[in-house]
C-alpha cells in the first residue's frame, strides 16, 4: 500500500512526481542514470509537428537563484517524436505527458490527435505558454478566450485527458484558468517560466541571443506557489504545480496550496538525481507532519 | 557511464594568476578519457545555481584522481577556488568524447593546438599520444605571460611553442603566427580553445586530419536541455550536435564554425 | 566636473543612485549610519492621506534571493510625513521623491497636491502597484486607461514632475508605460514588487500574515531588466529602474538596457550601506568599460 | 551607534543538541548593553538573503569580543555554525535597547525568567546585576535538557531553577509551573522568551514591575522598514512599536500581547 499514490484524469501514478517538460529531452540521457520507471510520470519536451530548429545560441544563462532559457521548442518533430523517442519510453514502466506545442490552433489539433494514440501518452500537455518562440506559444496563454477555444479544439481530437500548461506572466492567471476549465481541460499545469533577460557586464547585450528567456528555478517559486494558490481557489480541475521545485520540502508546500503532483525542472540540471531523491524523501516527511497519504496535504493551507 | 560523486579535494593550488590546480579524488576517474569534461556544482546553495562544465587535465588512475585547472573569473569559479584540502565537492562525469588517442599512430607526429583554458585538456591527451609513442609538438597560446601554466609538463612531453597577445612569452601574436614562423610538420592535430583560435586553425590547415573541442553555454551537460546545440555543416536541414554529450570533441570540419 | 551627475525632469542629481520607497523609511535610520547627502535622491515610504496601520505580521519571510514582504503602506499619513519627516529630511542636501498611495483617485490627487509643495519634495512617485493593500494600488497599475487617468488627475494638482511606478503583474507592461506617459507622466519608476507566497513547513499556511506578498531582491532581477528593456524602446520619457540591485554592476546593467537613474531597495537591509558603496564604486565601472560620463551607458543595449 | 563590520571568529563551540556558542571579536563591542542584539550576514552569497537577528549573551570589553548563542535550526544558522575560529562575520549592531539594568537596585533581587533561546540575553544581564550588588534568581524553560546550556555559569550568577517540557531536567512543566512550586520573592523581572511564555509571565505577577524582551520577523533590523512592529496596548489610535528600533526589551505592558 504506497502512500505516494496518486490517480488523476488519465494518470495512475506510483508518486506525484515527474520531471517538467523541457528539462528532461525525452527521457535518455537521465535513463543512464536512473531506472526511469521510479517516476510518477514523465513530461516530454514539447513536440510540434515539423522539425524545429530552435533558437541561436548561447540559449541559457545563470541568473540569481535561478536561469533563463531561450530554447525555443527545439524537437524532431512529431514523426520522430512518435516512432523513435515514444517508443524508447515504451521500455519504462511509466505514464508520459505529451507536451504540444504549436503556431496555428490547427498545429496543435494535429499533434494532439497523433501523440494522444501513442500507447505510453496517457495525457497532453498543451503549451500555451512558452515565452521563447514568436508564434505561438504564449500568445494563446494570455487572452482566456483565445486559451479556451484552444483547450476545445484540442480536447475534441485528443483520446487521452488534456491539461493545459499556464503563463505567469498575465495579469490574471485565475481568468486564463477559469476559460481552459470552461474549455473542457481535464486539468492544469503551471507555471511556465516569467519572460526576463540578462545583460552581458562588458558589452551591455542581452546573454542570451533571443535577448529574453524563460525564468525558472528557486526564484520562481515564491510566484508560483501564489499563482497555484490562488487557481486552486477557483477551480475545479486538478493541478499539477512546478517553478522552482528542488527538494521534498517544495513538494509539501506545492501540494499544500493545492496542487495534486508537482513538477521538477531545472533542479534536474543541478542534482540529476533529484527526482529519485525526492521521491525516496517523501515518506520521512510524511512521517514529521503526521500525514499517512501524501494526498492528504493537498490544499491543505485552504482548510 | 556519468555518475554524480562528492569527491574529496586532494590539493587546490593557484598556478598562475587567477589561474587555480585541483585536485580531486573519487571512483568516477576510472572511467575518464582525455577531452572529456567534468561538470562541476560549486556551492550547496542556490548561488550560483548551475554546474560548471571543467575540462580533465590530468587522470591518474591509480590514486583515483584526477586534475582540472580553472581560471576563477565568475562568481561560481571563485566559489570553486576557495576549496581546501579535505573538503568534498559535488561531481558529475565524466562527460563527452573526448580526444580520439588512436587516430595518431605510433611513429607519428600530433600536433596540439591550445588556447587560454582550451590548453588543459591537452595535457593529458599529451600524455597519452607520448606514451603510445607519438611524438608531440604542442603550440599554445595565451593572453600573456602571468597566466601561462604547465610549462614545465608540456616541455616534458614534447617541443613546446608559445603564442602570446602582448608578446610577454614566445612569438607575440597568435598561435598562427607560431605556425608561420615554425612550419611544424604532423600527422594529425588537436585542439581546444577560443572560437576564433579553432576558426583560423581549421584554415590553416585545411588538408590535415583534425580534432577540435567546443565550448557552449550548459545548463543539463547531459544532452536533455537542448542548451548547447551547434550546427552542423553538412547533412540534412537543421542538422545539429550538442557540445555535452555528442562533443565536446568533434571532427574537423564536422561542426560550422 | 562630475561623471556621475544626472539631469531628469524634476531632479538634478549628483549621482543615479537612490534608495527605493519602502526600504529607506523616511531616511532617520541610516542618517545614523551615514551622510544622506551623498546619495542621488531619496524615495520615501509611500504616503497616504490618513495613518495607516498596515498589515498584520509577520510581514516579511525570506525566499531563495529574495524577500516577500507585506507592510502594507504602513505611514504616519500626510500630516505627519510633512511636518515631521520631510522638516528632517531638509536638513541634507538631497532631492526627495515622494511615494504617493491611495484608495481613491482623490486621495492619490489630494496627498499630490499637498506634498508636492513642500519645498525639498522635487518630484512624485505614483504608487499605483502596491500589491499589498486590498484597495488602492495595483488595481490601478494593472488597467492602462486607469493609469492614465489617474496620472492625469495627479498631474493637473501637481507641483512638481510626476513619476509612475509600475506593477510588473500585468500581461503586458509597455500598455502600462504607454497610458501613463499619454496621461502626462513625467518620467516612469519600474518595477514594483511581483506577488508571490511562502508557506510554512509545518502548518502549510502562508508564512505572512496577509497571505500574499511583495517578492522583491536579486531573484526579480531578470524580470525588471526585461521590462525596463522593453518600456524604454516604447516611451520617450525617462525610466528609474529597480528590482533585485545589489551593486555597482547592477547599476550599470539597468541603464544599459535604459533607464536614466537606478533604485536600490532589498539591498539596503542586507548592506546597509549598499548606496554610498555603489556610489563609490561607479566611477572605476566606468573606467573598466572606458565611459567618461555614466550617461553614455544609457540605453546602449539597443544600439 | 550601529556599525556593519566584519568580525573575527574567536571560537565557535556546539554546546548543547544544535544549540552554538560563537565568539567574535572585533571595535562594535564596546557599545553593547545586555539585551541588545546583532544583525548577522552568515554568507556572502544572496542565500540566504536576510541579516539574521540574534541576541549578545556575553560582552568582554577588554578582549572587544562578545558570545552569542544560538540554535541552528534553518539555513541561515547553519550555515553560521560552519564558521571556523579566523574566518570573519559580517555584523551590524549593536542594535535596539536592551534590558534596564539600573531598575533593579543594589540589594533587591531580580527574577530572571528565559525560555529555549531567550535564554541566551539573560546571562550578561545576570552579570551586569549581579555586579551592581542585585541579587539573582533565574528561571529557565526548556524543551528537555539536551538543548539545555550554561548551567554552570547561570548557577554562579545565582539561583537557578529549569522546567523542561518533557521532564527530563527540573520541573517537569513550563516556567509558571516552577513559579507555584518555588514562590520566589523578587523586586523587578526580567524576561526573554516565547510569546506564550511572556503572556503567562504577565499574568502570573499583574502587579510586579518587569521588562520583557520581543522577537519579531526583521528585514533591516534597524526601524526602517516596517517589518517588526507591535501594537501596543494603549495610546492614541495605531499606536505601535518597532521591535528592532524601540526594543527588544520593553516595560511590562507597553506591547500588546
Ligand atoms: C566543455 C567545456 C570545458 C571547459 N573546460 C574548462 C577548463 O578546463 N578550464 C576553465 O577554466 N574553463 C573551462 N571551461 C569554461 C568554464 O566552463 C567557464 O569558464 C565557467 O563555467 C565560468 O564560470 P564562472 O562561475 O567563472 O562564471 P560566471 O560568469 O558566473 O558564469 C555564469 C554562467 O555562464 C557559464 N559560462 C561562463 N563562461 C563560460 C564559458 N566560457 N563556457 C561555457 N559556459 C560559460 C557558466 O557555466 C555559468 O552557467 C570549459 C567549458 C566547457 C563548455
Ligand atoms: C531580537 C531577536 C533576538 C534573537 N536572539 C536569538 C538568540 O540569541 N539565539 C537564537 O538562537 N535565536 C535568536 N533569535 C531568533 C533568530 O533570529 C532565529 O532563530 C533565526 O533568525 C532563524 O534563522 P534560520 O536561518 O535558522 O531560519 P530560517 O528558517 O532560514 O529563517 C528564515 C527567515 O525567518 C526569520 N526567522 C526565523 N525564525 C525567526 C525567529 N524566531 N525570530 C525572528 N526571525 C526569525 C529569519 O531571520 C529569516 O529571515 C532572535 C530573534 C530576534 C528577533
Ligand atoms: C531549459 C528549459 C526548457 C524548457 N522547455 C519547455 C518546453 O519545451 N515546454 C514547456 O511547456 N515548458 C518548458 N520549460 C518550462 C518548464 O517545464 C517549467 O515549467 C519551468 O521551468 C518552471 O519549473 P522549474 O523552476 O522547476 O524549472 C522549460 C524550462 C527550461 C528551464
Ligand atoms: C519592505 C518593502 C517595502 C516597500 N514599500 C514600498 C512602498 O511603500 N511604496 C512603493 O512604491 N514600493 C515599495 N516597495 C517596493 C520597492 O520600492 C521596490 O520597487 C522593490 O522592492 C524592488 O526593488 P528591490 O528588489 O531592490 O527591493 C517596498 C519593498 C520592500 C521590500
Ligand atoms: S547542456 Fe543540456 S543539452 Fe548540452
Ligand atoms: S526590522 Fe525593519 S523596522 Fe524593524
Amino acid at each position: 500500500m504506497s502512500r505516494l499514490n496518486m490517480t488523476l484524469p488519465g494518470l495512475e501514478l506510483k508518486n506525484p512526481i515527474m520531471p517538467a517538460s523541457g528539462c528532461f529531452g525525452f527521457g535518455r540521457e537521465y535513463a543512464q542514470l536512473y531506472d526511469l520507471s521510479k517516476l510518477g510520470a514523465i513530461m516530454i519536451k514539447a513536440t510540434t509537428v515539423e522539425t524545429r530548429r530552435g533558437n541561436p545560441t548561447p540559449r541559457v544563462a545563470e541568473t540569481a537563484a535561478g536561469m533563463l532559457n531561450a530554447i525555443g521548442l527545439q524537437n524532431p518533430g512529431i514523426d520522430k517524436v512518435m516512432n523513435e523517442e515514444l517508443k524508447f519510453l515504451e521500455s519504462y514502466d511509466v505514464p508520459i505527458i505529451a507536451n504540444v506545442a504549436g503556431t496555428e490552433i490547427e498545429d496543435y489539433v494535429e499533434v494532439a490527435r497523433r501523440i494522444s494514440a501513442a500507447p505510453n501518452v496517457h495525457a497532453l500537455e498543451l503549451n500555451i505558454s512558452c515565452p521563447n518562440v514568436k508564434c505561438g506559444g504564449i500568445q494563446f496563454g494570455t487572452d482566456p478566450e483565445t486559451a479556451k477555444q484552444l483547450t476545445a479544439a484540442v480536447k475534441a481530437v485528443s483520446e487521452v485527458p488534456v491539461y493545459v500548461k499556464l503563463s505567469p506572466n498575465v495579469t490574471n492567471i485565475v481568468d486564463i484558468a477559469k476559460a481552459v476549465e470552461a474549455g473542457g481541460a481535464d486539468g492544469i499545469t503551471m507555471i511556465n517560466t516569467l519572460v526576463g533577460m540578462r545583460i552581458h557586464e562588458h558589452t551591455g547585450k542581452p546573454v542570451i541571443a533571443n535577448g529574453t528567456g524563460g525564468l525558472s528555478g528557486p526564484a520562481v517559486k515564491p510566484v508560483a506557489i501564489r499563482m497555484v494558490y490562488d487557481v486552486y481557489k477557483a477551480v475545479n480541475i486538478p493541478i499539477i504545480g512546478m517553478g522552482g521545485v528542488t527538494c521534498a520540502q517544495d513538494v509539501i508546500d506545492f501540494m499544500s496550496v493545492g496542487a495534486s503532483a508537482v513538477a521538477v525542472g531545472t533542479a534536474n540540471f543541478v542534482d540529476h538525481f533529484v527526482c529519485p531523491n525526492i521521491i525516496e524523501q517523501l515518506p520521512a516527511k510524511l512521517d514529521a507532519l503526521g500525514v499517512n497519504h501524501i494526498s492528504e496535504l493537498i490544499g491543505r493551507s485552504h482548510r | 557511464m556519468i555518475r554524480q560523486q562528492k569527491m574529496t579535494v586532494v590539493a587546490q593550488k593557484q598556478i598562475a594568476t587567477n589561474i587555480f590546480e585541483l585536485t580531486l579524488q573519487g571512483e568516477l576517474v576510472q572511467e575518464m578519457t582525455p577531452g572529456q569534461f567534468v561538470h562541476v556544482k560549486v556551492s550547496d546553495s542556490y548561488e550560483p545555481l548551475l554546474r560548471r562544465p571543467i575540462s580533465i587535465a590530468n587522470i591518474d588512475k591509480d590514486k583515483q584522481e584526477f586534475t582540472m585547472i580553472y581560471r576563477a573569473e565568475g562568481r561560481g569559479t571563485q566559489i570553486l577556488s576557495t576549496n581546501r584540502e579535505g573538503q568534498l565537492v559535488d561531481v558529475l562525469g565524466p562527460i563527452g568524447n573526448g580526444f580520439p588517442v588512436e587516430e595518431a599512430q605510433p611513429g607519428q607526429t600530433a600536433l596540439l593546438v591550445g588556447g587560454g583554458i582550451g590548453v588543459p585538456p591537452l595535457h593529458e591527451l599529451s600524455k597519452q599520444l607520448k606514451a603510445r609513442g607519438v611524438n608531440v609538438i604542442h603550440v599554445l597560446g595565451f593572453q600573456s605571460e602571468d597566466v601561462c601554466f604547465y610549462e614545465e609538463q608540456f616541455s616534458a612531453l614534447g617541443d613546446t611553442h608559445y603564442a602570446t597577445v602582448d608578446g610577454t612569452k614566445g612569438t607575440k601574436g597568435f598561435v598562427t603566427t607560431v605556425f608561420d614562423d615554425v612550419a611544424p610538420q604532423f600527422d594529425v592535430f588537436y585542439s581546444c580553445g577560443p572560437l576564433p583560435m579553432l576558426r583560423a586553425l581549421e584554415q590553416y590547415y585545411p588538408d590535415k586530419k583534425g580534432f577540435m573541442s567546443f565550448e557552449e553555454r550548459m545548463a543539463c551537460g547531459i544532452g536533455a536541455c537542448f542548451a548547447c546545440v551547434c550546427d552542423t555543416t553538412e547533412g540534412q536541414d537543421k542538422a545539429y550536435v550538442k557540445v555535452c554529450s555528442d562533443g565536446p570533441v568533434f571532427p574537423k570540419g564536422v561542426v560550422a564554425l
